[in-house]
């Protein structure tokens, strides 16, 4: 029998705990910015989640899946733009369009493998960034504000913090335990036997080539909800969204988290960004310690501990941080 | 069929009949195009001229995957499995592959019968039951070349290409080996590629043998070892092989 | 630290300010850019308030200050993160700062639906002038178009019969363009917009801009960009024979870098740190005594913002809760810039003059020097378009 | 006409700069099988150092010469500390890890030369143009680049092609197991190789510094450039990614030139404005894209060198 009271478990329990009772917290303390960052990391987690479905359990590694990002966000704005406020319109279109980009982008680039992968997929998503650069009505390099949220009508009311949040929440969960069931299933399983073994699995009959196309379809459809949301989220959209060192992060999210696990992503999206917010802070009360005052100046390296952060981490400990906390069996 | 890489012919206007029910060994020396040929039957690689039939059906443009639905299933000579996996695991993915499409999301595979269950009986065909959730890294050498089998078995085949299943093998391996393979030979045609001449002319019933991408001699065991062609490129030169080997 | 500063601070209001009824603290909200190649900017910035606070007192209204500094990194997105950090978490009083056109206009939104005051530094984007103006959102910098109009019109002076026109793509690159274009009278013989901020390299631009051969070149390149121009400019031979006209270009942070090559380049500003008034000696004397250096005009629409909010809170008392009348306070411009004279347009975009400013060398220094006036009480074009709610 | 060469020798003149830092990046891809993002941040480190000696010993070429020892000395010291553990691991490691040493390099440059950047002077007479053909203008010093790194091409072409390391180097490029097996001490040539390679990196930023401007960050977008080079013109391969930097290098210039007028022709004229350098940017990841979905291997793949 399984024994579901691992440290992992526990961890995982104790942090959609903390997920869902935010908002309490951030009511009770009148800190509203709590639940605006919190919903800015859980909308990039869908987003590692969805690119580790590709490169943890698929062997795909995108760098450029900020590009769905992207596409997400700008159908959003655009259609925003052009009058169209209703989600029951932007959501599906913006889906939609991601879903095609990533047959597009991923029957073109299946074709070659390893680095050769990496670099066309970054190729893809810099055009798509340089479009966007482009487009000059909606607002080119400076990117554009969507005055309104996506309107479901009298079915959810996304100007609402707290429900926006829990609707975050909730598409998160809800794509957690897809890719959970997902990688178990059949498709799951021939998507990582061909990570494991691509040339193996066609000689026992698989035709590889379409199953990594549908599951490249699916992470680029899951990354563009989360493009959705980031634009509703941020009331606005830039071609920053897509720029190759954001596709770049959230590779350092997956990694950091524990790459070929479900959970690990989510892990990773929080760890991330919660250092990005505190680490400064870190810095200072560490200088505060060590030589009785904060040196301000100190407070805004925090990157010169970033960057080598994630090289031991690398080096050190491969499984991440899901890796570190079940132990080694994950190696 | 012919193959050529670079100005090299690997494959040099080889004809090869291979009849239903037998085990055909391929014998020759190293770079003789063994696994050339194998890649070629098998869809891996294009011949550059000829055709392949399978069953009375032109296989020669169709790719891998599809040759193998048809029936047509191929180990291969350097260990070739899902090392993150469990051995079970591995077989069940060769079960899958011949289970309709794969396109399900939703239920968990491992749990599903229709493709356990086959796969622990291959699994036990090779005698490796008991290790069906090892995982394959941590299996030794030996037990990955039952494995190999195991999983080109599990895709109920009708040809099987064995690409050199006694390499690497202590004597009581291959003994077991060539025991698996004697049980198989009666319900599956084989294409053997072997160095073991102990195991060939032990199980074949017809020896080809291959030497600079051609067919010098095809025939009966009793023949082929008599053959004074072979005996002068192949066998002269099997001490020189049981050195390196 | 932090709350050592609040301590200190409060310690301090309540020895020297018992006049005041509440002991709050003004919370002030500083967004500006600290890392990255354009951290000068956000330096600068950030010295010459803090310089300006010294200059009160470190009190505002009277009231005891609190300054969180935060970088943009350039990037919009980050921008409105942090002004959201800003409004929803530290509930600041005031935002100030703000470089960038794209950043500016990303955090407006967060800015204008949380009613948060507002005193834009710099980003002269044209929505702020016009359709996106708001009641609690004031500028002490300028509109985008209006240096390189009155650029446009020395040009007409100079008797500039032909122009090629060179800036970076995006929101500002392409208002300066046109504000050129509106006021020159001559023929445009070349336009390009070159990508922004990566494009580096602009030999390909000026081979087009010396096969065009115009009377004039006009540029617009903030920051290190400026720098690269200006620099390829003169080793592409162009300096000796095509005048080069400049808006925003040539500033103090790059003068020490660029030296002899920005001599005789001429550029238009709103501000040069040679105006003869009491206020601007004050400010620059201090702020060349305490940094070791010139400010630049980042620095001194930074400065202008701190006496600025001081006559705001003192017009109410230190209740900040009023905000319209606060608002009726900033209208009046009731302080004194180091720009002279310093007036509100009804959009809350300054109206001032504009100089034409120039690289002299003083003994071993450089510095920029105001040559001539352009443009006097010079109103942005924007302000009918801004429907100011009253 | 005489235009079109101008814009030519501009295209030659990012292609060698590219050459440059994608010969680099080319070898220690091809040997090491590293992929190194935090190869820009050499061409960063070596503007700063030069930067740095020109201001010490006022002059132009000692301050280049100690920048390049400088650079090939970090160089050295970056692949045995950082860059030696991640030999062997698959491409997503060194991408994040070299990602990390590319963030880290940032804020350590920022720490120790500041915020605001430096910049080189050139010597004065390097300020001018000169006439290269009747009615053909060219700045001096862009010539200088291209000839030097002409030179430095050759130099090259010589050490990998007539020298016994230039040998291990191009057997270690096409397989890299055979070179273990001779008995060579690998550790060191790979500690050359990427020592060469920063070297190489680092002069593209110090002669590249004077025109543009040294500042955090510099090496990035060039990087991206570099590497399309590399892809384009096969990994491992210096003749690739020499003709692939000047295939690239040409075509961003002419994008650059002709794009914009052209799209102005089909959209309004500030629609062009800012559509033309758009699509002149996507020319080369297109150009990129259309090399990988023909040639899966590059131009010049190593193995057919």
């Amino acid at each position: 029998m399984k024994v579901w009271l691992t440290p992992r478990n526990a961890f995982v329990v104790a942090l959609l705990a903390v997920l869902a009772l935010l908002p309490v917290y951030s009511a009770l303390t009148g800190n509203t910015f709590m639940v605006t960052l919190f919903t800015r990391i859980i909308i990039l987690a869908i987003a590692a989640v969805s690119l580790n479905l590709i490169m943890g359990f698929g062997g795909m590694v995108s760098f450029g899946h900020a590009a769905y990002l992207g596409i997400g966000g700008y159908v959003v704005g655009i259609l925003a733009k052009e009058g169209i406020d209703t989600g029951f319109i932007q959501w599906p279109a913006a889906l939609v369009l991601s879903g095609l980009f990533a047959l597009g982008v991923g029957a073109l680039s299946l074709r070659t493998r390893g680095v050769y992968f990496i670099m066309i997929t970054l190729a893809f998503a810099q055009m798509v960034y340089y479009i966007a650069n482009g487009l000059d009505r909606y607002g080119g390099d400076d990117g554009l504000t969507i005055q309104r949220r996506s309107d479901f009508g009298g079915l959810i009311n996304l100007s609402n913090r707290t429900v926006y949040y829990y609707l975050c929440l909730a598409l998160l969960l809800a794509t957690v335990y897809f890719v959970w069931r997902m990688v178990k299933s059949r498709f799951g399983l021939v998507i990582q036997g061909s990570r494991s073994n691509d040339r193996r699995m066609r000689a026992i009959g698989f035709s590889t080539f379409r199953y990594k196309l549908t599951c490249f379809v699916i992470a680029g459809v899951l990354c563009g909800l989360s493009g959705v949301l980031l634009a509703n989220h941020t009331n606005f959209i830039s071609p920053a969204l897509m720029h190759w060192t954001r596709s770049g992060d959230l590779i350092v999210m997956a990694v950091l988290g524990g790459m070929g696990t479900v959970f690990g992503p989510v892990i990773g999206a929080v760890a991330l960004l919660v250092l990005e917010e505190t680490l400064p802070h870190l810095i200072g009360f560490v200088s505060y310690v060590l030589i009785g005052k904060e040196v301000v100046a100190a407070k805004e390296y925090w990157q010169l501990i970033l960057g080598p952060m994630l090289l031991l981490i690398v080096i050190y400990a491969r499984g991440g941080i899901e890796g570190l906390i079940a132990g080694s069996r994950r190696g | 069929m012919t193959k050529r890489f670079g100005g090299v012919t690997a494959s040099d206007n080889i004809v090869l009949d291979v009849t239903a029910g037998e085990l055909h060994a391929i014998i020759g020396p190293n770079g003789a195009g063994k696994t050339t040929l194998i890649g070629q039957l098998s869809g891996e690689i294009v011949p550059d001229a000829g055709r392949v039939y399978f069953d009375g059906r032109e296989v020669t443009a169709l790719p891998v995957f599809r040759r193998s639905a048809l029936g047509l299933a191929r180990s291969f000579q350097i260990t070739s499995l899902f090392l993150d996996f469990t051995a079970l695991d591995n077989v069940a993915l060769a079960v899958q592959a011949h289970a309709g499409h794969s396109f399900h999301f939703w239920r968990d595979a491992r749990e599903e019968g229709e493709l356990r269950e086959p796969a622990r009986i291959a699994l036990a065909g090779v005698g490796l039951a008991h290790r069906a959730d090892e995982i394959v890294a941590n299996m030794s050498h030996g037990e990955h070349r039952q494995l190999e089998l195991a999983m080109a078995l599990a895709t109920k085949p009708r040809m099987l290409l064995l690409d050199e299943p006694m390499a690497g093998l202590g004597p009581e391996e291959s003994a077991r080996m060539v025991q698996t393979l004697r049980g198989l030979k009666r319900d599956i045609t084989i294409l053997l590629i072997e160095h073991d001449m102990e195991a060939v002319f032990a199980l074949a019933d017809r020896i080809s043998v291959l030497v600079y991408g051609r067919v010098i001699a095809s025939g009966l065991p009793a023949d082929i070892r008599a053959n004074a062609e072979v005996r002068q490129a192949y066998l002269g030169e099997q001490d020189v092989v049981a050195e390196h080997g | 630290m932090k709350r050592i500063l609040l301590t200190t601070c409060a310690a301090l209001a309540l020895a020297t300010a018992p006049a005041v009824a509440q002991q709050k603290t003004v919370k002030i909200g500083f967004v500006s850019t600290f890392s990255g190649p354009v951290a000068a900017i956000g330096n600068d910035m950030r010295n010459s308030f803090e310089l300006a606070l010294d200059h009160l007192g470190r009190k505002l209204g009277g009231l005891p200050v609190e300054v969180i500094y935060e970088d943009d990194q350039i990037k919009p997105e980050v921008g409105v993160q942090k002004v959201q950090k800003l409004i929803e978490s530290d509930k600041v009083d005031f935002i100030v700062g703000i470089i960038w056109s794209n950043v500016l206009l990303a955090s407006l939104k967060p800015i204008i639906d949380s009613k948060t005051f507002t005193i834009v530094t710099n980003a002269g984007a044209s929505q702020l002038a016009g359709e996106m103006c708001s009641p609690y959102v004031f500028s002490t910098a300028w509109n985008n178009d209006q240096t390189p109009q009155a650029i446009g019109l020395y040009m007409n002076q100079k008797n500039v019969k032909t122009a090629f026109l060179i800036g970076p793509n995006y929101a500002a690159g392409k208002d300066m363009l046109e504000g050129v274009e509106a006021t020159f009278k001559g023929k445009i013989v070349g336009r390009e917009l070159t990508v922004w901020p990566t494009q580096l390299d602009f030999s390909a631009e000026l081979s087009k801009a010396r096969n065009a051969k115009p009377d004039a070149v006009f540029a617009f390149y903030p920051g290190g960009a400026g720098i690269q121009f200006i620099t390829q400019y003169a080793q592409s031979g162009l300096k000796s024979t095509i005048p080069l006209y400049t808006a925003f270009t040539v500033d103090s942070l790059s003068l020490p870098r660029l030296k002899d090559l920005a001599v005789g380049i001429p550029g238009a500003q709103q501000w040069v740190r040679d105006l003869p008034n009491e206020a601007n000696k004050r400010y620059v004397n201090d702020f060349r005594a305490k940094y070791k250096t010139d400010p630049s005009f980042y620095g001194s629409q930074t400065y202008d913002a701190a006496p600025l909010l001081d006559s705001v809170v003192k017009a109410v008392k230190g209740d900040l809760t009023k905000k319209d009348e606060m608002r009726r306070a900033a209208e009046k411009a009731d302080f004194k810039s180091v720009r002279g004279n310093f007036k509100f347009g009804p959009n809350h975009i300054p109206i001032q003059n504009f100089y034409l400013q120039e690289a002299v060398k003083d003994g071993e220094e450089f510095r920029l020097k105001t040559v001539a006036t352009i443009v006097e009480n010079d109103q942005d074009k924007h302000w009918q378009k801004c429907k100011m709610p009253k | 006409m005489l235009y079109l060469i101008e814009q030519c020798l501009n295209g030659m003149q990012l292609g060698m700069l590219l050459f440059l830092l994608a010969a680099g990046l080319t070898l220690i891809f091809g040997i090491m099988d590293l992929v190194n993002l935090a190869h820009g941040s050499l061409y960063m480190l070596g503007a700063y150092f030069a930067a740095t000696f020109v201001e010490l010993t006022d002059s132009f070429l000692a301050g280049i010469g100690l920048g390049l020892g400088a650079t090939l000395v970090a160089g050295i010291v970056l692949e045995m500390i950082a860059i030696r553990p991640l030999y062997g691991r698959d491409h997503l490691d060194h991408v994040l890890g070299t990602f990390g040493l590319l963030i880290f390099f940032n804020e350590f440059v920022r720490l120790i030369w500041g915020p605001a950047g430096l910049t080189i002077s050139l010597p004065s007479q390097m300020l001018t143009a000169v006439q290269v053909l009747p009615g053909v203008y060219y700045p001096l010093y862009r010539l200088v680049i291209i000839l030097t790194t002409l030179v430095v091409a050759l130099l090259l072409y010589i050490l990998v092609m007539r020298t016994r390391i230039g040998m291990l180097i191009r057997a270690g490029a096409s397989n890299r197991e055979m070179v273990g097996a001779l008995g060579v001490n690998i550790k060191l040539l790979y500690t050359l190789v990427f020592g060469l390679g920063a070297a190489l990196a680092g002069f593209a930023g110090m002669i590249q510094a004077p025109l543009a401007f040294v500042q955090i960050g510099m090496g990035e977008n060039i990087l991206i450039l570099a590497f399309v080079v590399i892809i384009i013109g096969g990994i491992g391969s210096i003749r690739g990614a020499f003709v692939a930097a000047i295939i690239v290098g040409l075509i961003d210039t002419m994008g650059r030139v002709f794009l914009p007028d052209l799209v102005r022709h089909f959209l309004s004229y500030s629609a062009g404005s800012s559509a033309g350098p758009a699509l002149s940017s996507m020319l080369i990841y297109t150009l990129m894209a259309l090399v990988l979905i023909f040639r899966p291997e590059g131009l010049f793949p190593a193995s057919s060198k």
